[in-house]
């Protein structure tokens, strides 16, 4: 099986067949003209041949659906230029050579889950001694110092706190994005370290399950890590940016 | 009969040290009250609305006490004597020191025994009128039958009221016994209740009195329709839980979340504060017939729940306790426990079940909370409704009451009508085709499941002991539920703390457990 | 809740939200870059905020993807006009009394599962004395001549059969679809029906779980009937259709 | 140990009758053979390859010999003869025939001792490749050792070999242990087995010696890969059963689906032509170590399982009886059952359990192919894939062997890869999850898990009974198994049918079944 990377689609059980299922509800009561309304969504979904396999009833104006259908269009692979965390992976040791080599102090990183996000095991799995599915916290980290303020931490006390400390990074850990309310809230810290007047002299780091790294740059941060990033990711991603933005 | 081989013996004593350590933290409760808890009298005096900034007058009333009078004498013996001098009724009082034509603290004070007198022929007005919810609640049952085997209980979460009323009675429809309305993320932190109906929020929906009247009268509108009485739920854990309880009393709600070891260790909310909060709202659900629902489920979620069985079941002791002090009978309390072993476990299942069964059979009587596997999903939908099919299985096993519904789509959002369809579609089709299973089979003598069973009995006694001997103040300084620590004078709320002067005195309170003792 | 119903959308939670639900698998192995690529073929669907739930290893080559987004284009329901079945659905005794008083003759009706298909329970669900679901087969109707021919049958002998017993209908069930089998095997039906010059001459029915009767007719077909339709659907079809087309 | 209650003597009952009514059958199997019989003989004889129109070498010999000669003497009198007279191999003798540089019923006969003589020698070489096989697969189970609990086994069915390669070889690196290459829909019908590596097959792939090799050789690549041996299955039921019995004993597939009943009632083949070709082909797999599938799964699909599920049982013990009058030990024997109760019934899981494990404790030797629920999966992906983890569940409570995972899309297509990947995710989450349930769980005492297997054990009874007396044609003739009827002389492949001269010989048969009556 030869892929063509420059047209690639999606796989059923033959190459290029560019089968996807897709499943929706609509606002509409469960009939024919509504299962028709579902296979224009589908064929607005540029989906060839789209079949419903499920019809149902969801309540009296309300129907749902279940379609299969093949994917016209396809991806140039070859041309995917990922927004990616560009510095190299460490592990906790190379982290902490790399400290005592080439910043030669303790770098001081403060994190929390900001605003009303009560979410703490995301946080405390990069930071706390223990850490998360084999990676050590930054607290066990040695040449790091790491303060984790917990949850619920609203951003101007973060950074009072940042401050105080002299924080080189600060991690922001953000779970709850209903209606978009980690945007408003991540957005808000970094208009607030650039009011202080501060931005440019930390590291400034979003993280949660649905953060992404191109999220993050775009709002302003330095870096975005999302699900199975842990402790060595970010801790490798700080020290190396503090040499590459002349922090030390 | 114990499918589990449990020593009688054993949970006996599990109980009374239970009883010790719930007794002794009653002490420190009888002796203060809080700035919530007034503000709760108020509500229940008839007290509502917001001033011209959108403060709610108990807050402007208990605020101005506090400010220009002295709050260890409590609310009501202001209140009282305002309405014994301006012959005003207490809402009036109220407006008034909120437009700042009547100051309560400097008026002339008559006879405490007057006063009490006074606020006594109120509050028993409004308790009338819980009652007489008691009276409708009851009524509905008696007209539709209560269910047997376990309740589908499913959440709304949209931010806006009218859009959860909706999909509540979407989920009535498709099957749904219970709908709870999420509340949003930061309210359980206000020190106040917001008011009104409401549109905006986030992960969940403003838990205010107006929400809980205009979901009560669409649920009752469903019921109808469905022929089933609908029951609502609301959150009160956190820093209103009393004036919460209060409102869910007065606009029948069914079921409230209540549980002050919830806000200490997931909202960091001050302890002391929310001990003396939870005894008042709980005397208040048992007046009202209301089932609480405790968040042991909770622990689960940061701690193994292998590893940390125990805890649960010791938790639940000492809430059942709690529980009893308040005079809330086992019929309404509704314990929590929860699925949430790493799906990667062998045999996982059988401990979930051991677990389960276990809870069963040590509160027979009460109608247990059993949360869905929530910390093991992930994105991956069709592992997921897996998940949830071997929860709705244990289950029906094990015969559970309140059986919170999990959704597939857990790790990514709050439910879309189409996962609450989809997951009351898996349940229903589980509970009927294996409708008769939990009388079918029985558990190998001292195999894995009795063997689990009896392990997390004895290592909760083991905690119960030691937390008896050092206090549950300094056990959960050390971090010993959940893994989490909260220090005795840290955390949210304390600040509004005070201990009860010698002539304080709550009419409420007094009323309702008159009334619940005579029962 | 109001919808407009010139620019319906999926429902998620909120009206006009666009949630959807997708899932796929790529042919390229589960990192970085096919994780964007599966943003990619997201987009291409015309979802906005897509988001990855779920990214898997299927295979060294192969990962497979849960997404959600929101579809960003919207159906005009008013504008929908469906290709149905136009007769007036009747029930058995409905069929019945039509022929007496319309047709006054027995009406005919063969029936096979075709080809290589070995489906017989939806062809048999139709014309089977006990039917299907609670409707009674054609067997049973007062007026219908019913001979189901089986399954596995060569569209050559059902003609030649067909022929021989005066068929007013042909009902043919498809039920395997793989491949397209399913378009060619009703193509084939039709020429052969042509060739021999009596297409005209009967009514030719489609009927199986993939088959809409957009397709049937598509195909030369007078109607085609998919899952939850049953001999009463298809009874009252013929009679009616044997009146419009003047085939008493 | 019981765990039904089953009475043992009851067990026994029905063995004997099922004994008697193979027997019968078998008088009738004994003194017939058919054109694929004697096609199989070719093949084992190293007979292979097509003509210039694509007609395989087999049938242009045993045809020739049908219209030019007396098939009654059977295809080896023929060869045996033509290799003494013309000193070729049985290929070359084929090959000379096909291009008429040849006319074997032409030549002079030798003395038929001498014949049989000639053929043995060449039978024992291709059936010492067949031993060499055999000795083969048992190497891989001691490299590798053999699974403990049920085995996944998946279908694939691109219709395209080399595709099909691919998705098997990703199975079983998502942890499958069988893979069973699906044929394409026509191909049972066709009296000859198509040739070399096929692409295009609809809902399936073509069953050809050179698909079978090009997957075995993936097979054992991934198998060494992943470290277990993964186990090759394909479809001999049809006009050509004991052909492809043979090819798969020659290219070393380890599971054959092979049951004359199925091609009867769902194929509509002659039950005298298959009787006759099922009898050989299961020899051959005897002497192949090649498990047999049966395919009693399949009334399910078209009559009730809860009505029905005692022809199951009853076609179970009669296919019993049918294997071992062919040699085929109980390991060998994947009697064939199914999870297909309507999700509606109430307790229905609860009849499944029983129907199971009472399949379980009446062939306990047996790897019993157990079939995922099919008849009531619907366009509802999500609800699929609980009922399918039932079906896990069932299996792992009951013990089942060889474990053919549900797909959640098994209403709309052949499996997707992610569809297959699911399916092993779900399985395995089960397996692990609850890995020793059915250790830990007893079925209440005349509960309704026991009432049922004893009543279906009952009922079955009373069929057999009435089998016995009546004849299993007469049975199949009026419609007792899957509610289809067939006529004795009805259906496809009659006319390859035919009685043996007193002469006849079958040397393959001789030879293998002297072989495994010394073991
Ligand atoms: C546990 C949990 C809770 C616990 C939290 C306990 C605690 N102390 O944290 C409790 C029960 C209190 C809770 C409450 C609520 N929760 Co909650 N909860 C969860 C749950 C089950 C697991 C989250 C978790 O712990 N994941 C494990 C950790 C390790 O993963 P993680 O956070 O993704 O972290 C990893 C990475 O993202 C990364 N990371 C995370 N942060 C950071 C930061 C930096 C700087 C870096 C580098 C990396 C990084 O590293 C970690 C390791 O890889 C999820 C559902 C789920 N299965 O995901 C819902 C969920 C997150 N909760 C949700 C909601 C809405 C709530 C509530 C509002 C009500 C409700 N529906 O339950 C309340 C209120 C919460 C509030 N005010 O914030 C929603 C959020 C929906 C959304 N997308 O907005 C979810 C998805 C459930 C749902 N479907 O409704 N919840
Ligand atoms: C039962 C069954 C079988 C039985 C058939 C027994 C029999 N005597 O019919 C057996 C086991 C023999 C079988 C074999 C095979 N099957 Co099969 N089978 C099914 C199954 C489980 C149910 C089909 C069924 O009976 N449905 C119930 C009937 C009542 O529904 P229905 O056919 O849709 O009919 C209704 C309507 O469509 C309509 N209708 C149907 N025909 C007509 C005709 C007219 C004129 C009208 C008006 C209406 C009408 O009326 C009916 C009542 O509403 C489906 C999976 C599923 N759950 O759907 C697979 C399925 C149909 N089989 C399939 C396949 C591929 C096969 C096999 C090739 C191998 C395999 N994978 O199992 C073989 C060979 C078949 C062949 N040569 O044709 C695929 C087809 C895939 C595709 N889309 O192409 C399916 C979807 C399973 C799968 N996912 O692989 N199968
Ligand atoms: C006992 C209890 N109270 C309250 C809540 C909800 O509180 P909040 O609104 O703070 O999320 C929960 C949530 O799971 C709970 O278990
Ligand atoms: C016993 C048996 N043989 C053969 C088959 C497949 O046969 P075909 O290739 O004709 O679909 C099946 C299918 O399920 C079966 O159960």
């Amino acid at each position: 099986m030869k892929v063509d990377l420059k047209k690639v689609k999606p796989y059923g059980d033959t190459l290029d067949d560019g089968k996807v299922q897709v499943s929706f509800t609509l606002p509409l009561p469960a009939d024919e003209k509504a299962y028709e309304a579902a296979l224009l969504v589908a064929k607005g979904m540029n989906l060839e041949n789209p079949s419903i396999a499920h019809q149902e009833e969801l309540d009296k104006n309300f129907s749902y659906y279940v379609v299969y259908g093949n994917y016209k269009n396809s991806v140039n692979y070859d041309d995917i230029k990922i927004e990616a965390v560009d510095t190299d992976k460490m592990d906790m040791y190379g982290v902490q050579k790399f400290i005592e080599k080439n910043i030669k102090r303790n770098v001081v990183i403060i994190g929390a889950a900001t605003g009303t996000d009560a979410h703490t095991v995301g946080i405390d799995a990069i930071m706390n001694m223990k850490g998360f599915a084999g990676h050590y916290g930054l607290e066990r980290y040695i040449g790091i110092d790491a303060l984790n303020m917990g949850s619920q931490v609203p951003n101007e006390e973060l950074i009072k706190k940042a401050i105080e400390v002299k924080a080189d990074a600060i991690l922001v850990s953000q779970v709850v994005t209903q209606k978009g309310i980690h945007v408003d809230n991540l957005t808000n810290l970094i208009e607030l370290l650039e009011a202080e007047g501060i931005r440019d002299k930390v590291i400034v780091v979003a993280g949660g399950p649905r953060i992404t790294h191109e999220l993050a740059k775009e709002l302003g941060y330095d870096a975005g890590f999302g699900s199975k990033k842990y402790a060595d990711d970010v801790a490798s991603f700080i020290v190396q940016e503090m040499i590459n933005r002349k922090l030390v | 009969m114990s499918k589990l081989n449990i020593d009688k013996k054993l949970i006996s004593k599990a109980r009374t040290l239970a009883k010790n350590i719930a007794l002794e933290t009653q002490v420190y409760i009888d002796v203060h009250s809080t700035l919530t808890v007034e503000r709760t009298i108020c509500r229940l005096v008839g007290i509502d609305g917001v001033d011209d900034f959108g403060v709610p007058l108990p807050n402007v009333l208990v605020d101005y006490i506090v400010e220009n009078g002295d709050i260890s004498l409590g609310v009501s013996y202001y209140l009282g004597n305002a309405m014994i001098e301006t012959g005003l009724t207490p809402n009036e009082i109220a407006k008034n020191v909120s437009n700042q034509s009547l100051d309560i603290t400097k008026l002339k004070f008559s006879d405490i025994s007057l006063i009490k007198e006074k606020m006594n022929t109120v509050v028993k007005m409004y308790l009338d009128k819980i009652k007489n919810n008691k009276d409708l609640r009851d009524g509905y049952y008696k007209k539709y039958g209560k269910k047997s085997g376990p309740e589908l209980y499913v959440i709304v979460a949209t931010g806006n009221i009218y859009e959860d009323v909706l999909q509540a009675q979407a989920a009535a429809r498709q099957g749904a016994d219970i709908i709870a309305v999420i509340r949003t993320t930061g309210q359980s932190l206000l020190d106040y209740v917001p008011y009104g109906a409401t549109t905006e929020g986030f992960g969940g929906t403003y838990a205010t009195q107006e929400n809980f009247k205009i979901m009560r009268k669409a649920l009752d509108e469903v019921g109808e329709e469905v022929g089933r009485y609908i029951k609502l739920v609301n959150y009160a854990s956190g820093l209103c839980m009393p004036e919460i309880a209060a409102m869910g009393a007065l606009e029948r709600l069914d079921v409230m979340l209540n549980d002050s070891l919830y806000g200490v260790l997931f909202r960091d909310i001050n302890m002391k504060r929310t001990f003396v909060d939870q005894y008042f709202s709980r005397v208040i659900d048992s007046y009202a017939g209301i089932i609480i629902n405790t968040g042991e489920d909770n622990y689960l979620t940061t701690a193994d729940a292998v590893e940390e069985a125990h805890t649960v079941l010791a938790s639940q002791f000492i809430n059942e306790q709690f529980a009893l002090l308040a005079y809330l009978p086992e019929e309404l309390q509704g314990l929590g426990h929860a699925f949430e072993i790493n799906p990667d476990v062998k045999n996982g299942f059988l401990y979930e079940v051991a677990q389960a069964q276990m809870a069963r059979e040590i509160f027979p009587k009460a109608p247990l909370k059993y949360m869905p596997p929530t910390k093991f999903m992930t994105g991956n939908i069709f592992k997921g409704h897996v998940q949830d099919a071997l929860f709705n299985i244990t289950t029906i096993l094990t015969n559970q009451k309140i059986h919170l519904l999990g959704m597939m789509t857990e790790a990514i959002h709050t439910p879309f009508l189409s996962d609450r369809a989809l997951a009351i579609e898996n349940a229903n089709y589980i509970f009927n085709t294996m409708a008769d299973i939990s009388d079918e089979i029985v558990f190998k003598e001292n195999g894995i499941i009795q063997t689990r069973a009896n392990e997390v009995l004895d290592k909760s006694i083991d905690l119960l002991s030691k937390i008896d001997e050092i206090g549950l103040f300094n056990t959960i300084e050390r971090g010993i539920f959940a893994g989490i620590k909260r220090g005795k004078n840290m955390g949210k709320g304390l600040i509004g703390v005070f201990e009860k002067s010698e002539s304080y005195f709550n009419p409420v309170l007094t009323e309702m457990i008159k009334e619940l003792r005579s029962e």
